[in-house]
Protein backbone atom coordinates (compact mmCIF):
# COMPACT_ATOMS: atom_id res chain seq x y z
CA UNK A 1 0.00 0.00 0.00
CA UNK A 2 0.78 3.56 -0.48
CA UNK A 3 -0.22 7.44 0.41
CA UNK A 4 0.87 10.34 -0.92
CA UNK A 5 -0.38 12.94 1.72
CA UNK A 6 -0.02 16.94 3.04
CA UNK A 7 -1.51 15.44 6.34
CA UNK A 8 0.92 14.18 9.12
CA UNK A 9 0.94 10.66 10.00
CA UNK A 10 1.29 8.52 12.97
CA UNK A 11 3.66 5.30 12.92
CA UNK A 12 2.44 3.32 15.40
CA UNK A 13 -1.17 3.82 14.54
CA UNK A 14 0.09 2.91 10.80
CA UNK A 15 1.96 -0.24 12.58
CA UNK A 16 -1.19 -1.29 14.21
CA UNK A 17 -3.55 -0.84 11.66
CA UNK A 18 -1.24 -2.97 8.88
CA UNK A 19 0.02 -5.54 11.38
CA UNK A 20 -4.01 -6.41 13.20
CA UNK A 21 -5.93 -9.61 13.71
CA UNK A 22 -2.51 -10.75 11.71
CA UNK A 23 -1.28 -14.36 13.88
CA UNK A 24 1.20 -14.77 10.47
CA UNK A 25 3.60 -12.10 10.83
CA UNK A 26 7.04 -12.72 12.49
CA UNK A 27 8.97 -9.39 12.39
CA UNK A 28 7.58 -5.60 11.55
CA UNK A 29 10.02 -2.82 10.60
CA UNK A 30 9.95 0.81 10.54
CA UNK A 31 11.55 3.45 9.09
CA UNK A 32 10.51 7.38 9.84
CA UNK A 33 11.66 9.94 8.37
CA UNK A 34 11.52 13.06 10.48
CA UNK A 35 12.57 16.40 9.38
CA UNK A 36 16.09 17.54 11.07
CA UNK A 37 17.71 21.21 12.04
CA UNK A 38 20.53 20.58 10.76
CA UNK A 39 20.99 19.43 7.28
CA UNK A 40 24.59 19.31 5.73
CA UNK A 41 25.88 22.23 8.10
CA UNK A 42 22.87 24.80 7.50
CA UNK A 43 19.98 25.75 10.39
CA UNK A 44 17.30 24.40 9.10
CA UNK A 45 13.50 25.76 10.57
CA UNK A 46 11.32 24.10 7.94
CA UNK A 47 11.27 21.85 5.32
CA UNK A 48 8.76 22.03 1.91
CA UNK A 49 8.45 18.88 -0.08
CA UNK A 50 6.91 19.54 -3.57
CA UNK A 51 6.28 16.41 -5.82
CA UNK A 52 4.89 15.40 -8.99
CA UNK A 53 1.48 13.75 -8.46
CA UNK A 54 0.30 11.07 -10.65
CA UNK A 55 3.81 10.42 -11.43
CA UNK A 56 4.79 10.15 -7.16
CA UNK A 57 2.05 7.15 -6.91
CA UNK A 58 3.51 5.25 -9.97
CA UNK A 59 7.04 5.26 -8.98
CA UNK A 60 5.96 4.56 -5.40
CA UNK A 61 4.17 1.44 -6.34
CA UNK A 62 6.43 0.14 -8.45
CA UNK A 63 8.95 0.63 -5.82
CA UNK A 64 6.40 -1.57 -3.60
CA UNK A 65 6.21 -3.87 -6.08
CA UNK A 66 9.57 -4.20 -6.76
CA UNK A 67 10.27 -4.90 -2.92
CA UNK A 68 7.84 -7.05 -2.89
CA UNK A 69 9.18 -9.30 -5.71
CA UNK A 70 12.54 -10.13 -3.86
CA UNK A 71 11.53 -10.42 -0.62
CA UNK A 72 8.92 -12.15 1.01
CA UNK A 73 6.44 -9.92 2.78
CA UNK A 74 3.37 -10.00 4.48
CA UNK A 75 2.41 -6.78 4.40
CA UNK A 76 4.16 -3.06 3.53
CA UNK A 77 3.36 0.25 3.55
CA UNK A 78 4.83 3.66 2.04
CA UNK A 79 3.30 6.85 3.41
CA UNK A 80 5.43 10.13 2.03
CA UNK A 81 4.22 13.54 2.71
CA UNK A 82 4.26 16.65 0.89
CA UNK A 83 3.84 20.21 1.26
CA UNK A 84 5.38 22.59 4.63
CA UNK A 85 6.36 20.92 7.63
CA UNK A 86 7.92 21.66 11.19
CA UNK A 87 11.04 20.50 12.81
CA UNK A 88 10.34 17.10 14.36
CA UNK A 89 7.94 16.11 11.74
CA UNK A 90 7.65 13.14 10.32
CA UNK A 91 7.92 13.10 6.12
CA UNK A 92 8.43 9.35 5.20
CA UNK A 93 7.37 6.09 6.43
CA UNK A 94 7.95 2.58 5.53
CA UNK A 95 6.78 -0.32 7.28
CA UNK A 96 7.76 -4.03 6.34
CA UNK A 97 6.06 -7.01 7.87
CA UNK A 98 7.35 -10.84 7.24
CA UNK A 99 7.98 -13.93 9.16
CA UNK A 100 11.59 -13.76 9.40
CA UNK A 101 13.56 -10.47 9.99
CA UNK A 102 15.95 -10.13 7.62
CA UNK A 103 13.65 -10.01 4.99
CA UNK A 104 11.40 -7.10 6.93
CA UNK A 105 14.84 -5.01 7.28
CA UNK A 106 16.31 -5.74 3.79
CA UNK A 107 13.15 -4.70 2.57
CA UNK A 108 12.50 -1.80 4.65
CA UNK A 109 16.01 -0.19 4.00
CA UNK A 110 15.77 -1.27 0.16
CA UNK A 111 12.17 0.77 0.04
CA UNK A 112 14.29 3.99 2.01
CA UNK A 113 17.07 3.41 -0.64
CA UNK A 114 14.74 3.59 -3.96
CA UNK A 115 12.75 6.31 -3.13
CA UNK A 116 15.29 8.29 -2.31
CA UNK A 117 16.56 8.30 -6.12
CA UNK A 118 13.45 7.68 -7.47
CA UNK A 119 10.45 9.09 -5.78
CA UNK A 120 9.86 12.25 -7.70
CA UNK A 121 9.74 14.33 -4.40
CA UNK A 122 11.78 17.64 -4.10
CA UNK A 123 12.75 19.45 -0.73
CA UNK A 124 13.31 22.76 0.18
CA UNK A 125 14.41 24.29 3.13
CA UNK A 126 13.70 26.95 5.30
CA UNK A 127 16.60 28.39 7.39
CA UNK A 128 16.61 31.01 10.24
CA UNK A 129 16.97 34.22 8.17
CA UNK A 130 14.02 33.35 6.25
CA UNK A 131 16.11 31.78 2.77
CA UNK A 132 14.53 28.75 0.97
CA UNK A 133 17.20 26.53 -0.66
CA UNK A 134 16.23 23.42 -3.06
CA UNK A 135 18.08 20.30 -1.27
CA UNK A 136 20.90 18.88 -3.41
CA UNK A 137 20.56 15.40 -4.56
CA UNK A 138 23.14 13.44 -2.21
CA UNK A 139 26.31 11.25 -3.73
CA UNK A 140 25.35 8.49 -0.27
CA UNK A 141 21.79 8.44 -1.54
CA UNK A 142 23.06 7.27 -4.92
CA UNK A 143 25.47 4.88 -3.45
CA UNK A 144 22.84 3.42 -1.56
CA UNK A 145 20.45 2.91 -4.15
CA UNK A 146 23.37 0.72 -6.07
CA UNK A 147 23.58 -1.61 -3.64
CA UNK A 148 20.51 -3.21 -4.85
CA UNK A 149 21.14 -3.24 -8.75
CA UNK A 150 18.14 -3.55 -11.07
CA UNK B 1 1.96 18.50 -25.56
CA UNK B 2 1.50 19.21 -21.67
CA UNK B 3 5.05 20.33 -20.57
CA UNK B 4 6.14 20.47 -16.55
CA UNK B 5 8.51 21.92 -14.65
CA UNK B 6 9.14 21.53 -11.03
CA UNK B 7 11.67 22.72 -8.13
CA UNK B 8 14.38 24.46 -9.02
CA UNK B 9 13.08 24.26 -12.84
CA UNK B 10 10.40 25.51 -11.91
CA UNK B 11 11.53 28.11 -10.05
CA UNK B 12 14.20 29.67 -12.61
CA UNK B 13 11.81 29.59 -15.75
CA UNK B 14 9.07 31.09 -13.72
CA UNK B 15 6.87 28.78 -15.47
CA UNK B 16 4.63 25.52 -13.62
CA UNK B 17 2.97 24.22 -17.13
CA UNK B 18 2.41 24.88 -20.66
CA UNK B 19 0.96 23.60 -23.76
CA UNK B 20 3.52 22.91 -26.66
CA UNK B 21 2.27 21.89 -30.15
CA UNK B 22 4.48 19.13 -31.83
CA UNK B 23 5.97 20.63 -35.34
CA UNK B 24 8.63 19.88 -37.87
CA UNK B 25 10.74 21.42 -35.16
CA UNK B 26 9.84 19.51 -31.89
CA UNK B 27 9.16 16.33 -32.50
CA UNK B 28 11.05 14.52 -30.15
CA UNK B 29 12.99 15.09 -26.24
CA UNK B 30 16.23 16.52 -28.01
CA UNK B 31 14.10 18.60 -30.30
CA UNK B 32 12.01 19.86 -27.63
CA UNK B 33 14.86 20.89 -25.68
CA UNK B 34 16.26 22.43 -27.93
CA UNK B 35 13.85 24.74 -29.05
CA UNK B 36 13.30 25.36 -24.92
CA UNK B 37 16.85 26.54 -25.51
CA UNK B 38 16.10 29.19 -27.81
CA UNK B 39 13.11 30.83 -25.64
CA UNK B 40 15.64 33.38 -23.55
CA UNK B 41 18.73 33.23 -21.66
CA UNK B 42 17.00 31.79 -18.51
CA UNK B 43 15.72 29.13 -20.64
CA UNK B 44 19.06 28.44 -22.38
CA UNK B 45 21.03 28.52 -18.30
CA UNK B 46 18.48 25.99 -16.94
CA UNK B 47 19.12 23.45 -19.15
CA UNK B 48 22.83 24.09 -20.26
CA UNK B 49 23.85 21.06 -18.34
CA UNK B 50 21.35 18.17 -18.77
CA UNK B 51 23.19 15.99 -16.27
CA UNK B 52 21.12 17.86 -13.97
CA UNK B 53 18.08 17.39 -15.17
CA UNK B 54 15.57 14.56 -15.33
CA UNK B 55 12.92 14.00 -18.45
CA UNK B 56 9.98 11.92 -17.63
CA UNK B 57 7.52 11.39 -20.47
CA UNK B 58 3.45 10.15 -19.42
CA UNK B 59 5.44 9.92 -16.35
CA UNK B 60 7.72 6.99 -16.81
CA UNK B 61 11.49 7.97 -16.46
CA UNK B 62 13.09 8.33 -20.40
CA UNK B 63 17.18 8.53 -20.80
CA UNK B 64 17.30 7.95 -24.14
CA UNK B 65 15.72 10.16 -26.64
CA UNK B 66 11.99 9.38 -27.77
CA UNK B 67 9.58 10.40 -30.42
CA UNK B 68 6.83 12.97 -28.59
CA UNK B 69 3.06 13.30 -30.01
CA UNK B 70 -0.03 15.82 -29.33
CA UNK B 71 -1.05 14.28 -25.86
CA UNK B 72 1.94 13.50 -24.26
CA UNK B 73 2.94 14.64 -20.99
CA UNK B 74 6.64 15.63 -20.27
CA UNK B 75 8.11 16.93 -17.15
CA UNK B 76 11.73 18.26 -16.60
CA UNK B 77 12.80 18.63 -13.36
CA UNK B 78 16.25 18.02 -10.88
CA UNK B 79 17.45 15.15 -9.39
CA UNK B 80 14.86 14.00 -6.72
CA UNK B 81 15.48 14.44 -2.81
CA UNK B 82 12.66 13.12 -1.12
CA UNK B 83 12.48 11.15 1.53
CA UNK C 1 17.85 2.58 27.40
CA UNK C 2 16.97 -1.06 27.91
CA UNK C 3 13.87 -2.83 29.58
CA UNK C 4 12.71 -6.09 30.45
CA UNK C 5 9.45 -6.97 31.08
CA UNK C 6 6.31 -9.09 31.28
CA UNK C 7 3.31 -6.23 30.84
CA UNK C 8 2.96 -6.14 26.72
CA UNK C 9 4.61 -2.79 25.23
CA UNK C 10 3.12 -0.47 22.39
CA UNK C 11 5.76 0.48 19.72
CA UNK C 12 4.13 3.63 18.51
CA UNK C 13 3.78 4.72 22.35
CA UNK C 14 7.29 3.59 22.87
CA UNK C 15 8.76 5.60 19.40
CA UNK C 16 6.92 8.42 20.73
CA UNK C 17 8.69 8.60 24.11
CA UNK C 18 11.87 8.08 22.53
CA UNK C 19 11.82 10.66 20.18
CA UNK C 20 9.60 13.30 21.77
CA UNK C 21 10.83 16.77 21.61
CA UNK C 22 13.91 15.79 19.53
CA UNK C 23 14.61 18.08 16.05
CA UNK C 24 17.88 16.28 15.76
CA UNK C 25 17.00 13.10 14.84
CA UNK C 26 16.31 12.23 10.86
CA UNK C 27 15.87 8.77 11.01
CA UNK C 28 14.25 6.29 13.31
CA UNK C 29 13.99 2.83 12.80
CA UNK C 30 11.83 0.15 14.62
CA UNK C 31 11.84 -3.77 14.93
CA UNK C 32 9.51 -5.36 16.56
CA UNK C 33 9.10 -9.11 16.92
CA UNK C 34 5.79 -11.07 17.48
CA UNK C 35 4.24 -14.17 18.45
CA UNK C 36 3.52 -15.78 15.27
CA UNK C 37 1.36 -18.97 14.44
CA UNK C 38 3.86 -21.09 12.57
CA UNK C 39 7.56 -21.62 13.80
CA UNK C 40 9.84 -24.22 11.80
CA UNK C 41 6.66 -25.83 10.79
CA UNK C 42 4.36 -26.42 14.03
CA UNK C 43 1.08 -25.38 14.86
CA UNK C 44 1.87 -22.78 17.68
CA UNK C 45 -0.92 -21.39 20.31
CA UNK C 46 1.02 -19.65 22.77
CA UNK C 47 4.36 -18.78 23.92
CA UNK C 48 6.03 -18.92 27.02
CA UNK C 49 9.62 -16.75 27.50
CA UNK C 50 12.09 -17.90 30.38
CA UNK C 51 15.19 -15.37 31.13
CA UNK C 52 18.07 -15.49 33.72
CA UNK C 53 16.72 -12.25 35.76
CA UNK C 54 19.75 -9.83 36.11
CA UNK C 55 22.17 -11.94 33.57
CA UNK C 56 19.96 -10.66 30.70
CA UNK C 57 19.76 -7.27 31.92
CA UNK C 58 23.78 -6.83 31.93
CA UNK C 59 24.24 -8.56 28.41
CA UNK C 60 21.22 -6.40 26.86
CA UNK C 61 23.43 -3.81 28.00
CA UNK C 62 26.33 -4.41 26.72
CA UNK C 63 24.88 -5.32 23.48
CA UNK C 64 23.44 -1.56 23.48
CA UNK C 65 26.15 -0.14 24.36
CA UNK C 66 28.17 -1.54 21.16
CA UNK C 67 25.04 -0.62 18.87
CA UNK C 68 26.11 2.78 20.21
CA UNK C 69 29.85 2.73 20.18
CA UNK C 70 29.85 1.23 16.64
CA UNK C 71 26.89 3.73 15.08
CA UNK C 72 26.46 7.39 15.57
CA UNK C 73 23.15 6.71 17.20
CA UNK C 74 20.93 9.77 19.05
CA UNK C 75 18.84 7.26 21.05
CA UNK C 76 18.28 3.67 21.26
CA UNK C 77 15.50 1.31 22.94
CA UNK C 78 15.77 -2.17 23.97
CA UNK C 79 12.62 -4.02 25.09
CA UNK C 80 12.12 -7.67 25.81
CA UNK C 81 9.18 -9.28 27.61
CA UNK C 82 9.43 -12.44 29.64
CA UNK C 83 6.59 -14.64 30.30
CA UNK C 84 3.38 -16.41 28.80
CA UNK C 85 2.19 -14.22 25.43
CA UNK C 86 -0.78 -15.00 22.56
CA UNK C 87 -0.46 -15.10 18.94
CA UNK C 88 0.34 -11.94 17.65
CA UNK C 89 1.33 -10.19 20.89
CA UNK C 90 4.90 -8.39 20.53
CA UNK C 91 8.27 -10.39 22.11
CA UNK C 92 10.95 -7.94 21.26
CA UNK C 93 11.30 -4.24 20.34
CA UNK C 94 14.33 -2.81 19.06
CA UNK C 95 14.45 1.46 18.34
CA UNK C 96 17.19 3.06 17.05
CA UNK C 97 17.23 6.93 16.10
CA UNK C 98 20.16 7.96 14.01
CA UNK C 99 20.36 12.02 12.27
CA UNK C 100 20.88 9.48 8.87
CA UNK C 101 19.13 6.25 7.87
CA UNK C 102 21.86 3.66 7.24
CA UNK C 103 23.30 4.00 10.79
CA UNK C 104 19.35 3.28 12.19
CA UNK C 105 18.85 0.39 10.21
CA UNK C 106 22.23 -1.03 10.19
CA UNK C 107 22.43 -0.79 14.22
CA UNK C 108 18.33 -2.02 14.61
CA UNK C 109 19.53 -5.26 12.79
CA UNK C 110 22.61 -5.23 14.67
CA UNK C 111 20.96 -5.18 17.72
CA UNK C 112 18.24 -8.22 16.96
CA UNK C 113 21.17 -9.94 15.95
CA UNK C 114 23.58 -9.71 18.59
CA UNK C 115 20.59 -10.11 20.82
CA UNK C 116 19.34 -13.41 19.01
CA UNK C 117 22.45 -15.48 19.81
CA UNK C 118 23.62 -13.69 23.51
CA UNK C 119 20.82 -12.48 25.25
CA UNK C 120 19.45 -14.76 28.22
CA UNK C 121 15.99 -15.99 27.14
CA UNK C 122 14.98 -19.48 26.02
CA UNK C 123 11.07 -19.79 23.86
CA UNK C 124 8.93 -22.47 24.79
CA UNK C 125 6.14 -23.04 22.53
CA UNK C 126 3.22 -24.51 23.45
CA UNK C 127 0.98 -26.57 20.11
CA UNK C 128 -2.53 -27.59 19.37
CA UNK C 129 -2.64 -30.18 21.34
CA UNK C 130 -0.80 -28.61 24.20
CA UNK C 131 2.78 -29.98 24.17
CA UNK C 132 5.41 -27.66 25.11
CA UNK C 133 9.07 -27.73 23.39
CA UNK C 134 11.70 -26.03 23.86
CA UNK C 135 12.32 -24.05 20.77
CA UNK C 136 15.89 -25.05 19.13
CA UNK C 137 18.90 -22.55 18.26
CA UNK C 138 18.71 -21.75 14.77
CA UNK C 139 21.51 -21.83 12.49
CA UNK C 140 20.25 -18.78 11.01
CA UNK C 141 20.67 -16.70 13.98
CA UNK C 142 24.17 -17.96 14.28
CA UNK C 143 25.19 -16.69 10.78
CA UNK C 144 23.19 -13.20 11.20
CA UNK C 145 25.30 -12.87 14.20
CA UNK C 146 29.13 -13.74 12.92
CA UNK C 147 28.36 -10.96 10.22
CA UNK C 148 29.12 -7.97 12.56
CA UNK C 149 31.91 -9.73 14.11
CA UNK C 150 33.57 -9.01 17.67
CA UNK D 1 28.45 -21.33 44.75
CA UNK D 2 24.68 -20.86 43.72
CA UNK D 3 24.12 -23.23 40.36
CA UNK D 4 21.30 -22.40 38.29
CA UNK D 5 19.66 -24.14 35.55
CA UNK D 6 17.86 -22.67 32.64
CA UNK D 7 15.35 -23.74 30.15
CA UNK D 8 15.35 -27.76 29.47
CA UNK D 9 18.60 -28.05 31.73
CA UNK D 10 16.19 -26.95 34.21
CA UNK D 11 13.61 -29.07 33.07
CA UNK D 12 15.55 -32.78 32.88
CA UNK D 13 17.24 -32.29 36.59
CA UNK D 14 13.93 -30.88 37.63
CA UNK D 15 16.37 -28.45 40.09
CA UNK D 16 16.36 -24.64 39.54
CA UNK D 17 19.10 -23.43 42.19
CA UNK D 18 21.17 -25.14 44.51
CA UNK D 19 23.62 -24.27 46.50
CA UNK D 20 27.47 -26.69 46.05
CA UNK D 21 29.81 -25.80 48.59
CA UNK D 22 33.60 -25.28 46.84
CA UNK D 23 36.01 -28.87 48.18
CA UNK D 24 39.13 -30.33 46.84
CA UNK D 25 37.02 -32.37 44.18
CA UNK D 26 35.24 -28.57 42.92
CA UNK D 27 37.43 -25.82 42.76
CA UNK D 28 36.41 -24.92 38.74
CA UNK D 29 34.06 -25.30 35.79
CA UNK D 30 35.39 -28.54 34.96
CA UNK D 31 35.37 -30.33 37.95
CA UNK D 32 31.92 -28.88 38.74
CA UNK D 33 30.60 -29.98 35.63
CA UNK D 34 32.47 -33.23 36.47
CA UNK D 35 31.39 -33.84 39.81
CA UNK D 36 27.51 -32.88 38.48
CA UNK D 37 27.81 -35.72 36.17
CA UNK D 38 28.35 -37.98 39.08
CA UNK D 39 24.94 -37.88 40.32
CA UNK D 40 22.71 -39.60 38.50
CA UNK D 41 21.46 -40.81 35.01
CA UNK D 42 19.90 -37.30 33.98
CA UNK D 43 22.82 -35.64 35.08
CA UNK D 44 25.31 -37.43 32.94
CA UNK D 45 22.56 -37.24 30.24
CA UNK D 46 22.04 -33.37 30.47
CA UNK D 47 25.85 -32.93 30.35
CA UNK D 48 26.92 -35.59 27.77
CA UNK D 49 26.76 -32.92 24.99
CA UNK D 50 28.59 -29.89 25.95
CA UNK D 51 28.29 -27.92 22.83
CA UNK D 52 24.50 -27.37 23.49
CA UNK D 53 25.36 -26.15 27.44
CA UNK D 54 26.60 -22.24 27.70
CA UNK D 55 28.12 -21.51 31.34
CA UNK D 56 27.89 -18.39 32.60
CA UNK D 57 30.00 -17.51 36.13
CA UNK D 58 28.99 -14.17 37.61
CA UNK D 59 26.34 -13.78 34.66
CA UNK D 60 29.15 -13.57 31.78
CA UNK D 61 29.50 -15.87 29.73
CA UNK D 62 32.60 -18.31 29.77
CA UNK D 63 34.40 -20.65 27.49
CA UNK D 64 37.12 -21.93 29.05
CA UNK D 65 37.61 -23.28 32.20
CA UNK D 66 37.68 -20.92 34.85
CA UNK D 67 38.24 -21.36 39.19
CA UNK D 68 35.44 -21.20 41.26
CA UNK D 69 35.25 -19.81 44.96
CA UNK D 70 32.37 -20.11 47.38
CA UNK D 71 30.02 -17.08 46.40
CA UNK D 72 30.15 -17.67 42.52
CA UNK D 73 27.14 -17.45 40.40
CA UNK D 74 27.36 -20.35 38.59
CA UNK D 75 24.61 -21.13 35.08
CA UNK D 76 23.83 -23.64 33.24
CA UNK D 77 21.82 -23.14 30.16
CA UNK D 78 20.88 -24.38 26.78
CA UNK D 79 21.85 -21.44 23.35
CA UNK D 80 20.02 -18.68 23.93
CA UNK D 81 16.29 -18.61 21.72
CA UNK D 82 15.10 -14.98 22.42
CA UNK D 83 14.35 -12.16 20.60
Amino acid sequence: MIRVQPEIFDTGQEIKRLTADRTDIGAVVSFTGLVRDFNDGSDVTSLTLEHYPGMTERELEKIEKEANSRWDLQASLVVHRFGTMALGEPIVLVITASAHREQAFEAASFLMDWLKTKAPFWKQEENASGARDWVKERKSDIEAAKRWKG
Amino acid sequence: MRILYFAWLKTKLGITEETVACSAEIYDVDSLVAWIKTRGPQFQEAFIDMDVVRIAVNQEYVVTNVPLKNGDEVAFFPPVTGG
